[in-house]
């Protein structure tokens, strides 16, 4: 490259060469793809490459005497990103962190035991993925099930100060939230909510 | 025919040069695009602009070829044939007296066979040029190995404190033991109703309105309980020949009266 | 990019962005991929990095508003693999390629009748195959028939910015050449209709 930044031509070819290569390519193998041209200029052109590139988005490395381009390091967030999709829990899986927020700490068998149906692995895969609920240890009895709590993301989420915010049993009812009528409502107007394969919306591996 | 033709020199001059040309020519047989194709290769000898080719010329030309096609007993597809027809014929009429022409004129059909030439040409040339230009893999290469780019998908949750104690009140409300009770609504027996009307039968042998048996003062529920129970108790005794009943119309009031000892026998 | 030729922070995203992308990429696809930046940002970047690569040994490229890099035309002979990775045109697919470009869109129908002859089903297959014509739709006439149009993908491998860059595409219709012959035969009989000396012409090169 000379002073106004003109790249000469065993420069450009050996860009063009790296850029089109499939595999990282050793200084000989350059050389021979280039018509046998000495290795030493392969060098000399590598090294004026790798300056002018330094500055840039794409890096040229090398790594075990092998040549490449890659994303400039500081980039390499751009290769892989995140894109958030924004999803409302299912039911079963509402109502299993009821269970567990109004509970806690509970053990799985203790929520199917509540909700009086089973609770697929999914259903709790997904509450933690959404970092509202935790394992807190196991139960000390025969088997020694693990038991889950909510997490401070729970509390933020749902704007509650601290679990004692729950509207409680006698609250609950107040509100009619406890109303058989509205369970048959609910049983009206949508499926079966005691179907257990609803819980298999979240995850496969129902019992 | 050619000398029929009546062309020029330099006409009969290209026609040579065709012929001497003709190993190859023959030789590519299957390699003609169809006969506007052979037309098309046959009007470049001519070496002028395809707006200034002689049509009879190149009829020639293509005739001149067909022929020693056959001579050779090269199978030649038919449409080639038929082109040559249609090309004799063109030529006889454009060499024909201009009063004795149809319509289309020749020099329509000449022009238009001219205007179809020139617009195969301009395509074989653009195909040429298209296929000239720097191509990807051939001429111009892209990156061997990308890296990807990768979109990853998170899923982020979503709920509400009221579809939470929502959800609690409903597991609550499922999961609660449960009291039946069945309401102890007024109701007339079937038995009941039978003996009231039997007996109020017996008063008199006058037509009644069944409305007339049920209990004055009763409230509404056990009102329609005592009518319905008093209507099939009515049907009943009808049925057992002790009484006959009467309705005017739809809806009108059904009358009951007792059936007199031996009618029915 | 600056007088001193480092590149803004933008410049390089895009760079690397184009450099690690498997396929072309519009302005929009680069801008949300990029975090949703405005469009007109991505393209001030696009034009710098453009300049940026004109001299070097790959060159930034736009082909149907994809924008990707690609190796320096010049250097063709010094790349060239061993086994050519272009496919093989028939005579006939390329002629039908160049009608459909030029003419897009298209009919079979129409197709033939330039050609004089008709079109085998192999012909579009291999075309469509490669990625290059594709479905256009009906051409609302008696039969509805499919009619033709190139692809993005066309473009690119052809090394053209868009229909336009096609060579000689302005001079071909200032010509009237991609007209139908019906229209041309119009247009021709309207100008000199039953022009005596039309006749002659065809033979005045007799002596």
């Amino acid at each position: 490259m000379n002073a106004q930044g003109e790249p000469g031509m065993l420069e450009r070819a050996v860009e063009a060469t790296l850029f089109a290569a499939e595999e990282p390519m050793t200084v000989e193998a350059l050389a021979a793809h280039l018509g046998g041209i000495e290795p030493s200029e392969v060098r000399e052109a590598l090294a004026l490459l790798g300056q002018h590139y330094a500055a840039r988005g794409v890096h040229l490395v090398e790594r075990g005497k092998r040549w490449h381009f890659e994303t400039a390091p500081d980039l390499a967030h751009l290769l892989r990103r995140e894109k958030e999709q924004v999803r409302r829990l299912s039911r079963a899986a509402t109502e299993v962190l009821a269970i567990i927020a109004y509970h806690e700490p509970v053990s799985r068998a203790e929520i199917e035991s509540i909700r009086g149906v089973q609770t697929s692995a999914g259903t709790l895969d997904v509450l933690m993925e959404a970092g509202w609920i935790r394992l807190a240890g196991r139960r000390e009895v025969p088997g020694r099930p693990v038991i889950y709590a909510t997490t401070p993301e729970f509390l933020d989420h749902f704007g509650l100060e601290s679990r004692r915010d729950l509207p409680g049993i006698d609250e609950l009812r107040a509100a009619g939230l406890l109303d058989p009528v509205d369970e048959a409502m609910e049983a009206a107007m949508r499926f079966d909510p005691d179907d257990p394969d609803e819980d298999d919306e979240e995850g496969s591996d129902a019992p | 025919m050619l000398a029929d033709a009546g062309a020029g020199s330099t006409d009969a001059a290209l026609v040579q040069g065709a012929q001497a040309g003709d190993e190859a020519l023959y030789l590519e047989l299957d390699g003609w695009e169809g006969p506007l194709d052979l037309l098309l290769d046959l009007a470049r000898r001519q070496k002028v602009d395809l707006r200034q080719i002689s049509i009879l010329a190149l009829v020639d030309q293509y005739l001149t070829y067909i022929e020693r096609a056959g001579a050779m007993r090269l199978e030649l597809a038919a449409d080639y044939l038929v082109m040559a027809a249609w090309l004799a014929y063109l030529k006889s009429a454009l060499l024909l007296p201009k009063e004795e022409q149809e319509d289309p004129s020749p020099e329509e059909l000449a022009l238009r066979l001219q205007l179809r030439l020139q617009r195969l040409g301009a395509m074989r040339e653009a195909a040429a040029r298209l296929m000239g230009r720097d191509r990807i893999g051939r001429d111009v290469f892209l990156r061997g190995a990308p890296e990807g780019l990768r979109t990853d998908r998170k899923t982020v949750w979503r709920s509400d404190m009221f579809a939470l104690i929502q959800a609690y009140g409903q597991v609550k409300a499922r999961t609660a033991p449960r009291i039946y009770h069945v309401a102890n609504r007024p109701v007339m027996t079937l038995d009941s109703a039978l003996e009231r009307v039997s007996a109020m039968l017996g008063v008199t042998l006058e037509w009644m309105e069944i409305r007339d048996f049920l209990p004055p003062h009763a409230e509404p529920a056990l009102r329609r309980s005592a009518l319905a129970s008093s209507f099939v108790a009515a049907l009943e005794l009808a049925r057992r020949g002790r009484a006959e009943l009467a309705q005017d119309g739809a809806f009108a009031p059904l009358r009951i009266r007792r059936l007199k000892e031996g009618a029915t026998a």
